[in-house]
């Protein structure tokens, strides 16, 4: 709780620091407040306690959630020192933001009431609309914010429907007890309260872009600054996610069955369009856009396969997605600013050559993220097979499988293009901080992925 | 005032159900419908008001003050929402001098 | 009071349609207005008062006008956005009218609701809720500023002319 | 503890060759690395105390990272330890690119090798399996020749396809495994699986090394990329990652689902012969060496995979002697293969003729190495598929003719390029041809030895496996039980 | 254990000696060095299987098995790499290190000008080698190894020129005839070590007699063994093979081509003498193969105007009569006839070659003539051959012929009539090829023929009085000899043990043979030099039957059509259509499928954000309909 507190009042803290005009001190007050965050959680490890009437539980869960996001926030404030140097304007407000932000993704891990994840949702994604469209006069800024904020809110509007649907059957909010109605009814649900279920699992699952409900990420991807982007594919998606554990693990399971099947047809959707989708993709930052999808589909997988591990692996899964993540953001940053605001995979083709460091740390990157051994990418991959398949959700297990070697393909497709040689490759610049951090990254995909763990929660 | 009587007592639940559907439904085929995105943007205010109703129904039909706790909520975010929007249409209004939401079609494929 | 809950009912439906129907963007503000009144009227019928001063003063008072302001602001009015097909339209129209069927007959199909409590007709008055809203709601309560806070520094970085 | 020690030096020595600047210097260590290896190896095999390593990797999954072996593994061991050192030499002398990265790469292939011959867990072994895959890949997409970039993905994605099917049925196996879950294959060998269950297990397991073989449906990534690739690349490719195949089905198949083995017996063969024949006839066909060279490792690799598939002691010993026989020889064929090249700047057969007259030694050396290609007597090729048309025989008759028509065409097409390129007249372009230098001997002549002395005195190597080969099939006889159940 | 007799280890190693010197230190040697050291090889090992023949004799035993160590140990299998030495590998040792030794010296003569004289004797070495390797095996495996090695030297001596591409062709044609013939006889090893669990001679041939005459397996595995035999002894249907052997240098045709290699098919199944005794299916199969390929091999010898060619299809003749010699039971028969023939064929050869040497590398009979005066030795040497094949008593070839005739007249009367038309035909070609080249004018203008030098001649010498005087080695009973050979050979196999003939009987076949041999000689005589008769050249027209005989029955055309083409037809077939159109392509196809199939769900994201409501709206829909009727 404290957390929470401490990292509303940082966010108007940094508010107040724009006033200062002195963009330098922005990132080291964010990035310091965010360590005591880290600390403030770490203290609540283990304590599970429940804050105003069960509106919000800190139970380990949602702390080991948080420390996550925290971890790959101050990752992205990082690279932030470096690509906030050339945005003149609103600076502050943009840490103040994602600040804001990241306050409701720690209410989507920790409610425990039906409006708290709405409050969590609201919270999260209000800031990230503005976000999109942080550069002002930016025609796909502009757009990719209009996108998210339109089809944001009218998945907002079907969330609601459904959290009205589902409190006129139950006469409550909290999952508890939403819990205990359900289970009076043996698993045959009447069909309003089907239905509402499924309209909030429908608001939750466009958030984490899950297919048919993911039209608007590609788009929001591409089109919002790319700090953002890496905002977006990794802190809101593991919120997202962790918000979609609770709500099934509180308030659904043992899931009806028609629901259950429902989010395994999504599931196979996600995975089929995710991959596919960015098989001939062209533009690397859709490219990561889809494959984000795609890796939702693996989450989901892991999701679904109820096991009393799936919390732990769903954790590690989306933090070292995000640590793998960030990190390639980044380098795409570098990359387009070398290569003149291209976006394409073509800017890549010469880095080896350029800069075969980076070179190598971004095929380790792209190797986890493709899911290759031993990176952790592999690991969290292989847990999610284990889970799904010790479930005996064999089918579902190969078409993963089958839409995991097309991961592949396009990943080292890209690879390909590092590795291929130019003519003339672009002068990419790297900052000793930006270095640092990529190596750091990457030397933790890899440490991750050898020391595999494994948390109670 | 301490007896007032309440429509639902009167009027069964599933009116006020089948009403707010409508209106949700209204709203719906207004954001399919046009393609003028201040419409669109009222259309959304209007799927917003039928989902209060609806739990305003359910709150009065429960007895539960809970639900029209959810809908000042609700509130809340639907003022919140329409502020960042209407900006952001303003912004759009700017950048493309129009706002047709089919305009916006550059981030594809 | 059935009466009144019909004749609420049709011009609320009414005018949504009118607002979704109207090609100008001013008419189209001002039906919807009429509909939001219409729900106040209709949360006084359910006793419910305090949401019934909020709407008028939230929705009709501010959301709306804020909605006029910018149409006014940039002129909207006088702008024609090309009408979609017709195709798209009866698509429309059918894909609602399937989801208000569907609707209909997933909260009709054979189940009962039970209230939950005994019924009250006091809860929906400014005590009731307050004491509801300070107490189990508090902590919602306080974090919706944080919501108020990022979209005013939103509308705030969109407005703002930067030199 | 010797097991790690193998397993890292060529890793670590990989990696400290960034250090050297001077690219003999980079060459020299890699090589000196290898050769220590080697000699490990070789006391490993030789000396009697069994070695073993574990420590615990991830506990919750089971996960030991456990090192061990046993005769199938120390033939696959020798195999590499023997081959890279000539796969290292390849590289002396020879104007490359990023030496420090080349050797680099084709050490920590060696090291993964080496990882999965040891590996003692499914799961380890998969990893290993993986990453072996990796360096290799980048070997050939960056050294490579034309047409890399699309040939190399192709080949990446589809081993890498047959791979996820290994990893689905190692998890499947894993949790089947009783109380806390386990990847050990002492405890898969435990498994009792319904048959109906191991008949699509089967193949799930089987995908992954039929790729990598390949048998017959699944070769067609192969020619193109042996053709495409760098003579180090192709020499690990053919001449050790092959035995992967060999050795993961070998280490799976057989022990884990022996019914679904039995059920698809004789489908496997089949095929195997199938590829026999087909890839012989294709290889006479090839207008290009390299090619034709990659045909012919094709139609041997199926005729071992055949064999395998009778499990009779026969069969299985001249397997494992075979995987040592067709390693070296393969190595020497490409490695020959590259000289050609470097002579006479082609690999076509229109532009190539007449090399004897040139380079009477080489020429000499291409025709042992011919020969032992296809099996004549006295020289390792023979004594492996002399027995391992033994065992095919013991199936059925028509199988060890099928399988023996491999002495008739591998005579066509071997003779066929051995005459297109040493024989006839002297092409006009081969003005400046000079015969094999030192170093060619160096490599070239240790192969030889290898070819000939094993195919005179080929007893070591079936002692050394003797024992492995028996166990095996002391773990194959539940199926003989079955079997006798089925006939009578 | 026979004391002395690991001498006999060294008759196989010299000559491996000999090759590894040779082919090693092939670049140093100068002259005629490398010569010297490879016969002086090959005649040492002569010596020492002389004496060992006495050693063996001295000893009183019938045989005498060499292990040098453990090959291959697998299970039930166990092979030993051993020799045995007994009076079959006796008889073929000598006569390959005899016959063996006269060639190799004759060929320091004939190759002195070829610059690569050193890798030629290095080969011939190796094949010394082999061969013995072959006749000494005391296993199948062992023979096996021998039997690919001769294989490989017959491909590489073959291929000796191997700037023409023809020869390379026909070496190559040569190694996979005779892989064909392997791959039977691998498979009868294999048969046999099934059977016996064994494939030594010894335990073989003791456990054989457990089985029934007529015995399927025994059957099969005869069969199979005859197979290699057919291979590489050119029997029909594998035989053009060794007409087209004759692109090699001549010693080469003399020593692999006629003398040594091709018999050891005969051999083969002399050794396997026990088995064949148990299948007389394959027994008949064997007399019917021997007689078509002797007749044939005669009939297209009639025709041939290439010296070699003519002897090579003598040589294919001949080998027929070996086999039947086979195919009635009478082995040791065969293996004299071996003997004998190795003597004139050498012979023949030799002298061809020495003929081929004078006329400057001339071979076509047409062109030669009038030789008698220029080359005195070369005439009367070829004579003697000449005279020794066609079977005139009491040169060699009449002793081992007549004695085929006459098992053949007891098998079969019919059998024993073909076998004589063979006979006949037999002396007129080889008295149509003396008469031409020797007898009339000299046909080729400008060219200079000498006789050879004594390097050539004495091996010739040497060749002719064997020639005349090998047949007394088995003087028949009739003629107060005692099957001296025949006995010696008993111990090594078995033969039938039909009734005698009575000798009334034998000697009216032998005057009946003998007058009409000489018929045809006069007749020979006759037409080609009375009447001076050349044949035409290649151009002219020819009678429908002198076509077909002078183009060998089409046989090569017709082995063309039937494997040749259809081969390169699937060859081409599998990679153009199978691997290039259909395998290659499914899997790229797959691939390219998949990359169609993502540009198509690429297309649905189509940036327009009514559609994006639309499929939200949709899919919302469905999603409800879906979880409400499932």
């Amino acid at each position: 709780m404290s957390a929470l507190i401490f990292t509303i009042v940082l966010g108007i803290i940094l508010l107040y620091l724009g006033f200062v005009k002195n963009k330098a001190i922005l990132a080291p007050v964010a990035i310091a407040g965010l360590m005591i965050t880290l600390f403030l959680l770490f203290k609540d490890w283990g304590l599970g306690s429940k804050y105003f009437h069960d509106m919000i539980v800190f139970d380990n869960f949602s702390i080991a959630f948080n420390i996550s996001m925290v971890i790959i926030t101050i990752l992205i404030f990082f690279f932030g020192i470096d690509y906030y140097e050339a945005l003149e304007f609103h600076v502050a407000e943009h840490y103040a933001l994602m600040i804001f932000a990241l306050t409701g993704a720690f209410l989507m891990t920790s409610f425990s009431n039906l409006i708290m994840l709405f409050l969590g949702i609201e919270i999260l994604s209000i800031p990230l609309y503005v976000l999109a469209g942080g550069k002002k006069y930016s025609y796909r800024s502009n757009e990719a914010s209009f996108k998210y904020f339109m089809l944001g809110s009218f998945a907002t509007t079907i969330f609601l429907f459904g959290v009205a649907l589902v409190y006129g059957a139950s006469a409550t909010f909290y999952l508890p007890e939403i819990k205990i109605f359900i289970s009076q009814f043996n698993g045959h649900l009447p069909p309003m309260m089907l239905v509402g279920l499924l309209f909030i699992l429908i608001g939750v699952a466009f958030k984490v872009a899950v297919a048919p409900f993911h039209f608007w990420s590609p788009d929001v991807y591409e089109g919002a600054p790319t700090l953002v982007t890496a905002f977006m594919s990794t802190v809101v998606k593991t919120a997202g996610f962790a918000a979609f554990f609770r709500l099934l693990n509180m308030g659904l399971l043992p899931l009806p069955v028609p629901l259950e099947k429902a989010l395994w047809v999504m599931t196979g959707l996600t995975l089929l369009i995710g991959n596919l989708a960015a098989l001939k993709q062209t533009n690397f930052k859709r490219l990561l856009a889809y494959s984000s999808i795609a890796h939702s589909g693996f989450i989901m997988l892991a999701m679904l396969s109820q096991h009393n591990t799936s919390a732990s692996v769903i954790l590690y899964y989306t933090f070292v997605y995000s640590l793998a993540t960030v990190p390639i953001f980044i380098i795409f940053i570098l990359m387009k600013r070398a290569a003149d605001g291209s976006e394409e995979l073509s800017i890549f083709r010469g880095l080896y050559k350029q800069k075969p460091w980076i070179a190598v740390f971004l095929t380790i990157l792209l190797m986890s993220m493709a899911g290759i051994p031993p990176t952790s990418g592999f690991m969290a991959k292989y847990q999610v097979f284990v889970l799904s398949i010790s479930q005996g959700y064999l089918g579902i297990s190969i078409v993963a499988i089958l839409m995991a070697v097309i991961g592949i393909y396009y990943y080292f497709f890209v690879m390909r293009e590092v590795f291929t040689e130019r003519e003339q490759s672009y002068p990419i610049q790297v900052s000793k901080i930006n270095a640092a951090l990529i190596v750091v990254c990457g030397v933790a995909v890899v440490m991750l992925g050898i020391f595999v763990w494994n948390l109670p929660i | 005032m301490k007896n007032f009587s309440s429509a639902i007592q009167v009027i069964p639940l599933e009116h006020y159900i089948i009403l707010c559907t409508t209106l949700f439904c209204i709203g719906l085929v207004g954001v399919l419908y046009r393609r003028n995105t201040i419409i669109i943007l009222m259309c959304i205010e209007l799927m917003f008001n039928s989902v209060n109703l609806l739990l305003t129904a359910f709150s009065a039909y429960h007895s539960d003050p809970a639900g029209q706790v959810f809908v000042f909520f609700i509130m809340i975010v639907a003022a919140a929402e329409v502020a960042v929007g209407l900006s952001i249409l303003v912004m759009m209004k700017r950048n493309v001098d129009s706002v047709d939401i089919n305009l916006l079609n550059r981030l594809k494929w | 009071m059935v009466f009144l809950f019909y004749f609420l009912s049709a011009i609320m439906v009414i005018s949504a349609l009118l607002v979704v129907s109207t090609r100008s963007p001013i008419n189209s503000v001002i039906y919807l207005i009429v509909c939001f009144i219409t729900m106040a009227g209709h949360y006084i019928l359910l006793n419910a008062q305090f949401l019934a001063v909020v709407q008028i003063i939230v929705y009709t008072g501010a959301i709306m006008v804020l909605f006029l302001f910018v149409i006014m602001l940039l002129n909207l009015n006088k702008i024609t956005v090309p009408t979609k097909t017709s195709l798209t339209r009866i698509a429309a129209l059918i894909t609602g009218g399937l989801f208000f069927l569907v609707l209909i007959a997933a909260t009709r199909l054979t189940f009962e609701i039970h209230p939950r409590y005994a019924f009250d007709s006091k809860i929906g008055l400014v005590s009731e809720v307050g004491k509801t809203l300070f107490g189990e709601f508090l902590l919602p309560f306080e974090l919706s500023s944080v919501i108020f806070i990022s979209s005013m520094v939103g509308a705030v970085m969109f407005g703002k002319k930067d030199k | 503890m010797i097991l790690l020690i193998i397993l890292l030096i060529p890793f670590l020595t990989g990696s400290f060759l960034f250090l050297f600047r001077n690219n003999s210097s980079i060459r020299f260590v890699a090589l000196a690395a290898s050769v220590v290896n080697l000699l490990l190896t070789l006391l490993l095999a030789f000396s009697a105390s069994a070695s073993n390593f574990a420590i615990n990797w991830i506990n919750f999954m089971g996960v030991q990272f456990a090192l061990g072996y046993d005769g199938i593994s120390l033939i696959m061991l020798i195999l590499t330890n023997l081959l890279f050192p000539f796969i290292l030499l390849a590289g002396f002398n020879r104007d490359q690119k990023n030496v420090s990265q080349l050797n680099f790469l084709i050490l920590s292939t060696q090291s993964a090798l080496i990882g999965v011959f040891l590996a003692q867990n499914a799961f380890l072994f998969y990893v290993f399996w993986e990453l072996a895959l990796i360096p290799v890949y980048f070997i050939l997409l960056i050294w490579g020749g034309d047409g890399r970039r699309s040939i190399t993905l192709k080949f990446f994605i589809y081993t890498l396809t047959g791979s996820l099917f290994l990893l689905f049925g190692i998890i499947y196996l894993y949790h089947l495994t009783p109380g806390n879950h386990s990847t050990d294959f002492a405890i898969f060998r435990q498994l009792h699986i319904p048959e109906s269950n191991q008949i699509w297990l089967f193949w799930i397991l089987f995908i992954a090394f039929a790729i990598k073989m390949p048998v017959f449906p699944f070769h067609t990534w192969q020619p193109s990329t042996y053709t495409m690739a760098p003579t180090q690349g192709v020499m690990i490719l053919a001449g050790v990652m092959t035995k992967m195949g060999i050795y993961g089905a070998l280490r799976f198949l057989f022990p884990i689902v022996p019914l679904g083995v039995l059920y698809w017996q004789n489908t496997i063969i089949i095929l195997s012969l199938i590829g026999v024949v087909y890839a012989s006839t294709i290889a006479f066909r090839q207008s290009n060496l390299k090619k034709l060279v990659a045909y012919s490792s094709m139609a041997h690799i199926s005729l071992m995979v055949a064999a395998m598939f009778v499990q009779n002691q026969f069969a299985l010993q001249g397997l494992l002697f075979q995987v040592i026989s067709h390693g070296v020889t393969i190595v020497a064929l490409f490695y020959l293969v590259l000289i050609i090249k470097e002579k006479t700047g082609t690999q076509e057969f229109q532009q190539m003729g007449g090399l004897k007259l040139k380079a009477p030694q080489m020429s000499i050396i291409f025709l042992i190495v011919v020969l032992g290609s296809i099996a004549l007597p006295l020289t390792a090729g023979f004594v492996g598929e002399l027995l391992m048309i033994t065992g095919l025989f013991r199936q059925s008759a028509w199988f060890a003719f099928i399988g023996g028509t491999t002495m008739i065409l591998g005579a066509i097409y071997m003779l066929y390029a051995y005459q297109r390129v040493m024989l006839g007249e002297e092409k006009s372009t081969h003005e400046k041809i000079t015969d094999l230098k030192s170093l060619d001997y160096l490599i070239l002549v240790p192969l030889i030895a290898i070819i000939l002395v094993l195919g005179i005195y080929p007893q070591p190597i079936f002692n050394l496996v003797e024992e492995s080969v028996r166990s095996m099939q002391n773990l194959l006889s539940p199926i003989a039980t079955v079997v006798s159940a089925i006939v009578h | 254990m026979i004391p002395h007799m690991n001498l006999a280890l060294l008759v196989p190693a010299l000559p491996l000696l000999g090759f590894l010197i040779t082919g090693l230190g092939y670049k140093r040697f100068r002259n005629n060095q490398a010569g010297i050291i490879a016969s002086s090889a090959v005649g040492l090992s002569f010596l020492i299987s002389l004496s060992s023949l006495f050693v063996l004799r001295n000893s009183g035993q019938d045989s005498a098995t060499l292990t040098l160590f453990n090959w291959i140990s697998v299970g039930k299998m166990n092979i030993p790499f051993a020799f045995l030495i007994d009076h079959l590998s006796l008889t073929m040792m000598l006569i390959i290190t005899g016959v063996g030794t006269l060639i190799h010296i004759y060929s320091i003569g004939y190759m002195h000008a070829d610059n690569r004289v050193n890798s030629f004797f290095a080969q011939m070495n190796l094949f010394t080698f082999s061969m013995l390797l072959l006749v000494m095996g005391a296993n199948y495996l062992i023979l096996f190894i021998g039997w690919e090695g001769v294989g490989l030297c017959s491909y590489l001596l073959i291929g000796f020129w191997f700037e023409n591409p023809a020869f390379n062709y026909a070496a190559r044609k040569a190694f996979v005839m005779n892989r064909i013939g392997d791959l039977g006889f691998i498979l009868g090893i294999i048969l046999l070590f099934f059977t016996f669990n064994s494939v030594s001679f010894s335990e073989v041939f003791a456990q054989a007699s457990s089985f029934q005459v007529g015995a399927p397996v025994i059957t099969l595995i005869t069969m199979l063994l005859l197979v290699g035999a057919v291979g590489k002894s050119a029997q029909i249907p594998l035989f053009t093979w060794l007409p087209d052997a004759m692109a090699g240098p001549t010693p080469v045709s003399a020593l692999i081509h006629a003398a040594t290699m091709v018999t050891a098919g005969i051999y083969m199944i002399a050794r396997s003498s026990v088995l064949y005794i148990l299948a007389p299916t394959t027994l008949t199969l064997i007399t019917i193969i021997g007689l078509a390929t002797a007749l044939l091999g005669a009939i297209i010898g009639l025709k041939q105007n290439d010296i070699k060619k003519v002897l090579a299809y003598s040589t294919v003749s001949q080998l027929g009569y070996m086999f039947i010699a086979l195919g009635v039971g009478a082995f040791s028969t065969a293996v004299f006839h071996v003997t004998t023939h190795a003597f004139f064929k050498a012979l023949l050869f030799l002298g061809a070659g020495s003929i081929i040497h004078a006329m400057g590398g001339e071979q076509d009979i047409r062109k030669m003539g009038g030789l008698r005066t220029k080359m005195p030795v070369t005439y009367w040497t070829f004579l003697a051959a000449t005279l020794a094949i066609s079977g005139i008593p009491p040169f060699s070839g009449f002793f081992s012929k007549d004695l085929i005739l006459s098992k053949a007249f007891e098998h079969n009367f019919i059998l024993y009539i073909l076998a004589l038309g063979g006979a006949l035909l037999t002396s007129f070609y080889m008295f149509r090829l003396l008469y031409l080249v020797f007898f009339g004018e000299q046909r080729l203008a400008g060219s200079h023929p000498h006789e050879s030098p004594k390097v050539m001649t004495i091996p010739l010498i040497i060749l002719a009085i064997l020639s005349v005087f090998g047949g007394f080695l088995n003087v028949p009973t009739l003629f107060g000899g005692d099957s001296n050979f025949g006995v010696f050979l008993q111990k090594a196999m078995t033969s039938f043990s039909g009734e005698e003939l009575s000798h009334t009987t034998e000697i009216s076949l032998i005057l009946i043979s003998s007058l009409l041999i000489g018929l045809v000689i006069l007749f020979a005589y006759r037409t080609f030099v009375t009447k001076v008769l050349v044949p035409k050249a290649d151009g002219e027209p020819m009678s429908f039957f002198g076509k077909f005989i002078t183009n060998k029955f089409y046989i090569d055309e017709f082995y063309a059509t039937i494997f040749e083409k259809p081969f390169r037809f699937l060859s081409g077939f599998l990679y153009q259509k199978i691997e290039t159109t259909i395998l290659n392509p499914a899997i790229e196809g797959i691939g390219v499928a998949t990359l169609k199939l993502g540009e198509l769900v690429r297309k649905i994201q189509r940036g327009n954000m009514s559609f994006y409501f639309f499929a939200m709206v949709a899919g919302i829909l469905l999603f409800i309909i879906f979880i409400l009727t499932i």
